[in-house]
């Protein structure tokens, strides 16, 4: 006897609730963007909340919507993850891979601090403060700003407190940037080998003084270049990069370093001319 | 001469005396006495308690600043503070090595977890009385009663305890003033609530001398007088008006004042800066939240004492306070965000 | 953390999936699934047993019929009917349970009842049954099921050695011990899953 | 047989055997939704919501189950009609106000599967609550699952500018402050008796 | 959760489908659910009955049969077998030779953390309590359950005072009384500590004595021994 | 605005720093030598930089037109002193950056007569007429801000003045240009009021003083002139009182709206060394070549108030004042909100209205930094009522777009007041300027979003 009471009651009520929702799914319908749909359906759906959304189908419209990442998820797999993120394809397929070049060599070896500045240990703070202390005033403060805003751990501090770029992780999301107060980083194609590493719009010797390796803008690796690769411009080489070929010649007769032919993993290489550098200590007030 | 390197910083150049590590020391200096006096009234067993207690703090917290390779902050006198408050709190009899676990509990629940000084939002020592409250129960509803005329030539043997074993009572426990009257009707006079003639935690006995430690620190300006004034004010008016409607049943708002730990809590725990709010109406507002919880769960609850849990639950709702009220910015209109 | 292929790959052995759920997947310490019996009944290690078997039965049942009947159930109604293939099982459990021990089923009381909600099984179903073969849903739903079962354990014995001084209701503790009421309390069940994230956390930072 | 009084039912549901840090129900929303203030609020009402149709609704099948006199029907009528029910507040809300349902509705899928309903309707069974008092159980699981939800998204919010050490970041953190927080709301013990 | 979105652009097939699938799905469930019922219900009763019982026997010393009587909107006793529908239950306990031991008598109140459920046991002839038993507590772990562990607490069940007077009430009041203050039979000695949990114990006896005590002793001797009524309720079936 | 009654003749909040004073308040304005070398900026103001008028090698005479202005929001520069233009090149100022500007080489015997120009009467100059000769004379605010003057006195169409302020209550500690110009320069302080009253077109004019100077107050209503509507109000010590917006409630008790001018509410409010330098300047037609600073510190030998050209380096001011062994920091500006010189081969501009030196003693006092207890301290003092310590933690994890939505960051004026009350030692001012920093910079890439 009771089985025919369940299965009637319970029959009953599937059936109601299976025409109730039929309707409902009919006469209120909605549209939304497909893509909700099937970023949902590719998520665990256990609407457990672990991402801060309250649910699958709010985190996958963040995600369609890009305001969210496919690794918030918790519960799903990797796999899981990379198949959203292939699905919602953020990669745009660059011509050629960029990478971030710090245009300042100035380390604490070869540049002098006037004054030692105190208080918020980064390089935004310091730059308000008579801006920075540095010597020069382009150069690079060594606070690391970079180093923290980089996400990928592309870029470490040397010993000199320079920061380093690993050419093989950065991923030229533009983070340092934004970053730098100095505005030392830029973008730039890895096949763009000849660079200029020094900012200071000074004319002449003086530079030295803060500086070993700045740029005197003598004008030496302008007038030694092919054609018009390089010119002169507000006291620094610049170099035109679409009349570049693979060239080490320009870098030879400067007498600092400042403009340097990087190596495959993005070393500095100077030329044969330049200043040899074997400090390896702090460069003080004083001192030249 | 001017050849040499010179500073840079930031303005402002020139900054007011007193540090933070400073007013930490200060709150020390005006813990003293009530640790003195609760000493005097309780002898050796409450020297032990509180004296472990800080221990326990002060080695947690050199030992997990350790852990995570930072620089050791004892020397800022907070876990100090965070040991000894919870040496006030707990009975005068608590086996030592529970004291010591709550020493320990309190920096690395109550603030380590959090992040350190500055980012517990529980005052820390209340943290570890909870947690020993809860752990414990019996130990630490087990009061001894005050001047036992035995206190500085024996120790109770349940101080002594061993390590994870239960401790043995060897007094019959005193009631405090608090459960005396909630559970047997008894109002004890104020005059011995004043002075701390009762049963009770080791520091919360006497009120008038934590009353001078806060008029120390508030004359110092090292403590907010906003929230001891807002706690206690507002436990008085609430009891006060029980008191008026029925004075068999509810006892006097003077009674409610000086018993128990609301003394201790409103002047040394609930102005633990941190976990408190920021502006100054906040402040009366967390402070009026205090004293009327504790009225609350010591009249209707089932505790005869509940300063602690409205202190902690305070803290809980403090964020809610800074969010919702905020200074009234010079040259705009007043008006509530809706956040 | 590993480079597995996507199910689809079809390179995975089957003790993979078996031993994803154990450990790298932990239901309770990695994916944070399924918490409220996790807390609730964990302060025994004989309730958590039971609670982690019980669970595991549902899941296994549920993953094996949702399996079954995956190309049967159209999208739309998929949820409602996982969650009628998950109530059913879990009446069944239940009945099963009051007809084992009354007193354990008093003791999980309505967490029984509430394996309905756990979202893990949901997931499971959802994510894996529903898209996967009937042995293969078996060795996950296994795997998942022991995982959470292994967590649940892992809370209950905490809890009941310190809170209660035993181990399973034996005595581990000499005589005169002070229980640490606290853990059995609820604060105790946060504490504790609390403090087992903070290793598992502890731990990972060291491996990396 | 049963003496409480709604007052003590509210108090009961909402502090003293709070939904969350008491019964533990509704933790996966908890720690989930909890990290900002404004999902939580708004989780909250929705919630608060959801139980009082559930509550409703799960009086009304038991009267018919007893009826019926089929209890082992219980739980699996329970658990469908509440999912379906929300289902259909879901899309209703959806199609009629897409303001609200951006504020409420889409807290409403993952609701159906949060304990704390499932919870309130099978304890307002067992205690043998009538309709009334049902909704006023209802109201106060949800009131104090709110408070709990807020609160700790208050904390939280605050110890996102905290140096938390990276050991008890996330999931740990959070668990130890519902720990401190259920440990407060043991004060409210006895309240109301 | 969300089934809205493609259903529109679905053939209208699908609905078919979709209400066959939850039917279908619905009704094997029903089976399942029932058959499960009908294999455990048995076992499920008798272990139920069988702690019942081992309860009563625990809060009536020496009785090994029982009955269950109800107890009607009106406070009077009904027999079980009769067709009216009891308020509350009432437990008699028979001991080997058939006689009766007591009531058993469940009552229930708010404690400390939530309901307590208590079961006693009572003797008419000594008219008093001779036995106690909590059921169901939620009250603090190593606090308030002192109420159901602690020996010292349990012994003042042994034999609590609950003579009637000469108007057929409860002469003396059950209460509770601070630790060690124990002076007289009725009162019950609390327990420091857990001062709440034990008043409450000592509140829901006091309050279900005064109800129940006077109508069970007024009608025990018409219960005195089974034999008085032959028809027994299925709880002594063994 | 019945709240203000409680704070009469101040504004809520604020500090009360040591003051500092005494020993420089006493020393009249002292005429400093000329530097063989002046260095001057075309940046000594807020706006466009000035345009450089002269070629190098140019010789020119004191007061002669340098630069000229760089547009509506720029001064043009004067020369200080007669001499050589020897270079044009970048020189270094006080904010680190480098900026164009002419190293003047002054002829050693030279009388260094100033050279007169068009000469303004007071009384029957136009508004207009007036305006354009205050940015003629290269006038920007002396007090340290250095906007350019004739900018903030154009009362906006639609808006009218019915108060001018002049603001004399030098709160920053340790300064006593300003006191010493009331006591010695109040001649000129009311022809420029004169000036000033009929530029803005107000109704009257309030000397704002603070109780620490009674005797310039003093001294001033003695002299006051009949014939125009000048009054002088004694404040209570407080700082920031000299804050334009703290000033106006002290005096008024209006409150300037959050990112509003003064003239909102009918004020236009000028320092007081300004005023002085407008009436002693425009009646002859001259620029600015020189102003009056005070030298002062624990590290200066020869302490005082001099009037010392443009554009002289600091390294020769030092070394004219004699400094201790141990100088460690130097400030251009007050110990509040003045900025720490980095070189020395730095000069003084118009804006620089002391020259503070603190040697290793002073300053090795506040190192330790602790974290934020969240005293309070800082939301009681600071004068507009922020929550500096929410907002310091919050810029300490970078979330400055939150500080400016939800905690008003953008009205902070970086008075100093909350870093000084600090026991953790948090520089927040620094905090502060470095979102105010990055919010500006984020707006400002926004706007160019939306234009391109």
């Amino acid at each position: 006897m009771s089985v025919f009471i369940a299965l009637a009651a319970l029959g009953g009520l599937t059936l109601l609730l299976a025409v109730m929702l039929i309707t409902a799914n009919r006469k209120l319908f909605v549209y939304e963007d497909p893509r909700i749909e099937t970023v949902e359906d590719m998520l665990p759906k256990a609407n457990c909340g672990a991402c801060g959304y309250p649910g699958c189908r709010p985190f996958a419209e963040a995600l369609v919507k890009g305001k969210a990442l496919p690794g918030k998820c918790t519960v799903s797999t990797d796999e899981g993850r990379q198949s959203i993120a292939q699905f919602l394809g953020v990669d745009l397929g660059r011509e050629e891979r960029q990478v971030a070049r710090l245009a300042c060599a100035g380390g604490t070896n070869v540049a002098i601090n006037r004054a030692e500045y105190e208080g918020i240990r980064s390089c935004q703070g310091a730059a308000l403060i008579s801006g920075g202390g540095k010597g020069c005033f382009w150069g690079c403060l060594g606070h690391g700003d970079c180093e923290v805003a980089c996400d990928f751990d592309a870029i470490t501090m040397n010993e000199h407190g320079l920061p380093v770029v690993d050419v093989n992780k950065c991923t030229a999301c533009g983070d340092c940037v934004v970053a730098c107060p100095k505005d030392l980083f830029s973008l730039q194609p890895v096949s763009n080998r000849l660079w200029v590493a020094c900012k200071n719009l000074e004319h002449g010797e003086a530079i030295l003084e803060d500086c070993h390796v700045g740029c005197t803008a003598c004008g030496r690796c302008a007038m030694d270049a092919p054609g018009d690769l390089i010119t002169m411009k507000n006291n620094l080489p610049v170099i035109d990069y679409s009349k570049f070929h693979q060239t080490k010649d320009p870098i030879q007769r400067c007498p600092t370093g400042a403009i340097v032919w990087l190596d495959d993993d993005g070393t500095p290489v100077k030329g044969k001319d330049s200043r040899k550098i074997i400090r390896k200590g702090e460069r003080r007030v004083g001192s030249s | 001469m001017l050849k040499k390197t010179l500073h840079i910083s930031s303005s402002p150049h020139i900054f007011k005396g007193h540090t933070t590590d400073q007013i930490m020391k200060n709150v020390v200096w005006a813990l003293l006495p009530v640790v003195f006096y609760s000493v005097y009234a309780f002898g050796w067993n409450a020297l032990l308690v509180i004296a472990t207690a800080t221990l326990g703090s002060v080695i947690t917290e050199h030992v997990l600043c350790r852990l995570s390779k930072k620089e050791t902050t004892i020397a800022d006198y907070s876990a100090v503070i965070t040991g000894i408050l919870l040496g006030l709190t707990l009975p005068p009899a608590f086996p030592l090595w529970m004291a010591f676990v709550g020493g320990a509990l309190g920096i690395a629940l109550g603030k380590y977890i959090f992040g350190g000084l500055g980012y517990n939002v529980f005052n820390p020592a209340l943290v570890a009385r909870a947690v020993l409250q809860a752990a414990f129960p019996v130990a630490i509803t087990t009061w001894h009663p005050a001047f036992l005329p035995d206190r500085f030539s024996e120790v109770a043997s349940s101080v002594l305890a061993l390590p994870l074993m239960q401790p043995q009572y060897d007094v019959i426990s005193g009631a405090t003033p608090l459960s005396a009257f909630k559970f047997e009707g008894y109002t004890t006079p104020a005059s011995e609530l004043a002075f701390g003639l009762v049963s009770g935690s080791a520091g919360e006995t006497c009120a008038v001398i934590i009353i001078l430690g806060g008029i120390y620190l508030i004359a110092r300006n090292m403590m907010n007088w906003r929230i001891p004034a807002a706690v206690l004010l507002s436990a008085f008016l609430l009891s006060g008006a029980l008191y008026l409607v029925n004075s068999e049943l509810y006892p006097s708002p003077v009674f409610m004042l000086f018993s128990g730990g609301l003394m201790l809590g409103a002047v040394f725990m609930a102005t633990d800066m941190v976990s408190s709010p920021i502006t100054p109406l906040g402040l009366w507002i967390y402070g009026a939240i205090i004293g009327v919880l504790t009225i609350v769960i010591r009249v209707w609850g089932g505790l005869p004492e509940g300063v602690m849990y409205s202190i902690l639950l305070a803290n809980a709702i403090s964020p809610q306070i800074d969010r919702l009220i905020k200074n009234r910015v010079y040259g705009t209109t007043p008006k509530m965000k809706a956040v | 953390m590993t480079n597995n292929p996507p199910p689809s790959a079809k390179k995975i052995t089957s003790t993979d999936e078996f031993i994803k759920g154990l450990w790298r997947d932990n239901p309770v310490f990695v994916q944070v699934l399924g918490m409220c019996p996790v807390l609730a009944v964990s302060n025994t290690a004989e309730n958590a047993l039971a609670m982690g078997l019980a669970t595991a039965f549902v899941l296994l049942m549920s993953n094996i019929l949702v399996s079954l009947l995956r190309n049967f159930v159209p999208k739309q109604v998929r949820i409602a009917s996982y969650i009628l293939i998950i109530a059913t099982f879990v009446t069944v459990t239940d009945y099963a349970i009051q007809a084992i021990s009354v007193e354990l089923h008093k003791a999980l009381g309505a967490f029984i009842s509430l394996i309905v909600v756990n979202c893990l099984i949901l997931s499971r179903a959802e994510a894996f049954a529903s898209k996967n073969t009937v042995s293969k849903s078996v060795l996950d739903a296994l795997g998942m099921g022991l995982g959470f079962t292994f967590a649940l354990l892992c809370l209950g014995a905490v809890r009941e050695l310190l809170g209660n001084g035993s181990l399973f209701g034996l005595a581990v503790f000499p005589e005169g011990f002070q229980s640490w009421i606290v853990m059995i309390l609820p604060a105790g069940g946060f504490f504790t899953l609390a403090a087992w994230l903070l290793v598992i956390n502890a731990l990972q930072t060291k491996k990396a | 047989m049963n003496t409480e009084s709604l007052g003590t039912i509210f108090l009961n549901a909402s502090l003293v055997n709070n939904f969350v840090l008491a019964y533990f129900l509704g933790i996966c929303p908890f720690l989930g939704v909890s990290g900002k203030m404004e999902t939580a609020t708004k989780m909250g009402g929705a919630v608060m919501f959801v139980m009082l149709i559930s509550s409703v609704c799960a009086y009304g099948i038991h009267a018919f189950l007893v009826v019926i006199d089929a209890p082992y029907l219980q739980l699996i009528s329970y658990i469908v009609v509440i999912a379906s029910t929300v289902q259909l507040v879901e899309m209703f809300i959806k199609k009629m106000s897409p303001a609200l349902f951006q504020s409420l509705g889409i807290f409403l899928p993952l609701i159906t599967t949060n304990c704390a309903i499932l919870g309130v309707a099978l304890f307002q069974t067992n205690k043998g609550y009538g309709l009334l008092e049902s909704v006023v159980y209802a109201l106060g699981a949800g009131v104090g699952f709110t408070l709990a939800l807020v609160l700790i998204a208050g904390l939280r919010e605050r110890l996102t500018f905290a140096e938390v050490p990276s050991i008890s970041k996330g999931t740990a953190l959070t668990l130890f402050i519902a720990g401190i927080l259920s440990l407060c709301f043991m004060g409210f013990a006895g309240l109301g008796a | 959760m969300s089934e809205t979105v493609n259903i529109a652009s679905q053939n209208p097939a699908g609905s078919t489908k979709m209400l066959k699938a939850m039917v279908g799905i619905g009704v094997l469930s029903a089976l399942l659910i029932v058959v499960t019922f009908e294999l455990t219900q048995p076992r499920v009763q008798q272990l139920k009955a069988e702690a019942l019982e081992k309860a009563i026997f625990e809060v009536l010393p020496g009785a090994v049969s029982s009955r269950t009587f109800g107890v009607n909107a009106e406070g009077k006793l009904i027999a079980p077998d009769t067709e009216e529908s009891p308020v509350s239950l009432v437990y008699a306990g028979y001991d080997s030779a058939d006689q009766l031991v007591g009531y058993a008598v469940e009552a229930s109140g708010q404690g400390y953390a939530d309901k307590i459920r208590i079961l006693y046991g009572y003797n008419p002839k000594q008219q008093q309590i001779i036995g106690f038993q909590v059921l169901e507590s939620k009250e603090t772990p190593g606090l308030g359950d002192k109420i159901e562990k602690e020996q010292r607490f349990l012994d003042n069940f042994t034999a609590l005072d609950v003579g009637l007077n000469k108007e057929g009430n409860i002469a003396n009041k059950v209460t509770t009384v601070k630790q060690g203050a124990k002076v007289n039979a009725w009162e019950i000695d609390g327990i420091t500590g857990a001062t709440i949990s034990s008043r409450a114990v000592g509140d829901i006896i006091g309050s279900s004595t005064e109800e129940v005590i006077p109508l069970l002793f007024d009608n025990y001797k018409m219960m005195e021994t089974p034999k008085a009524n032959p028809k027994k309720n299925e709880n002594d079936d063994k | 605005m019945s709240l203000f009654n409680f704070h009469k003749d101040t504004f809520k909040h604020g500090i009360h720093p040591p003051e500092s004073k005494e020993e420089t308040r006493g020393l009249p304005i002292r005429q400093f030598p000329f530097s063989p070398l002046i260095i001057l900026p075309m940046e000594q103001h807020i706006g466009a930089p000035s345009q450089v008028l002269v070629r190098e090698g140019q010789e020119v005479q004191r007061g002669q037109l340098l630069a000229k202005a760089g547009g509506y929001v720029s001064v043009p520069l004067h020369a200080p002193v007669s001499g050589t233009v020897r270079k044009i090149a970048n020189v270094p100022t006080i904010s680190g950056k480098m900026s164009p500007g002419i190293y003047l080489e002054a002829f050693p015997f030279s009388t260094q007569e100033v050279k007169e120009g068009k000469p303004i009467d007071p009384d029957t100059a136009t508004p207009e007429e007036i305006l354009q000769g205050i940015q003629d004379a290269g006038i920007v605010g002396l007090g340290g801000a250095a906007f350019p003057t004739h900018v903030k006195l154009k009362v906006p169409d639609g808006k009218t003045c019915e108060t001018l302020i002049i603001n004399g209550v030098e709160c920053e500690p340790y300064l006593t240009t300003d006191h010493r110009v009331m006591l010695e320069q109040e001649e000129d302080i009311f022809t420029g009021i004169k000036y000033l009253l009929k530029v803005t077109g107000a109704k009257q004019a309030i000397i704002g003083i603070e109780a620490n100077k009674k005797d310039a107050a003093a001294h001033l209503e003695k002299h006051l002139p009949k014939d125009l509507p000048i009054a002088v109000k004694v404040l209570p010590v407080k700082y920031p009182q000299g804050a334009e917006k703290m000033l106006i409630t002290a005096i008024l008790g209006r409150e300037v709206p959050s990112k509003k001018l003064p003239i909102e509410v009918g004020v236009v409010v000028v320092n007081v060394a300004t005023t002085a330098e407008i009436g002693r300047l425009l009646p002859h037609g001259r620029g600015i070549q020189e102003r009056v600073i005070t030298i002062s510190g624990p590290g200066v030998k020869k302490k005082g108030n001099y009037l010392i050209p443009v554009g002289t380096p600091l390294r020769f001011v030092l070394e004219q004042v004699g400094v201790e062994e141990d100088v460690c920091e130097v400030y251009m500006g007050g110990p509040m909100m003045g900025m720490a010189v980095s070189n020395l081969d730095i000069s003084i501009v118009k804006g620089t209205s002391g020259i503070l030196v603190f040697t290793r003693k002073e300053v090795s006092l506040n190192t330790k930094t602790y974290p934020c207890i969240k005293c309070g301290a800082c939301v009681d003092a600071c004068p507009i009522l922020l929550n500096p310590s929410q907002m310091g933690i919050l810029a300490k994890f970078g979330a400055y777009e939150e500080m400016a939505s939800d905690f008003n960051l953008m009205d902070c004026f970086e008075c100093g007041s909350c870093s000084y009350v600090c026991p953790s030692h948090i520089p927040l001012v620094q905090y502060f300027r470095l979102a105010k920093r990055a919010v500006r910079k984020k707006e400002a890439l926004q706007k160019e979003k939306v234009n391109a």
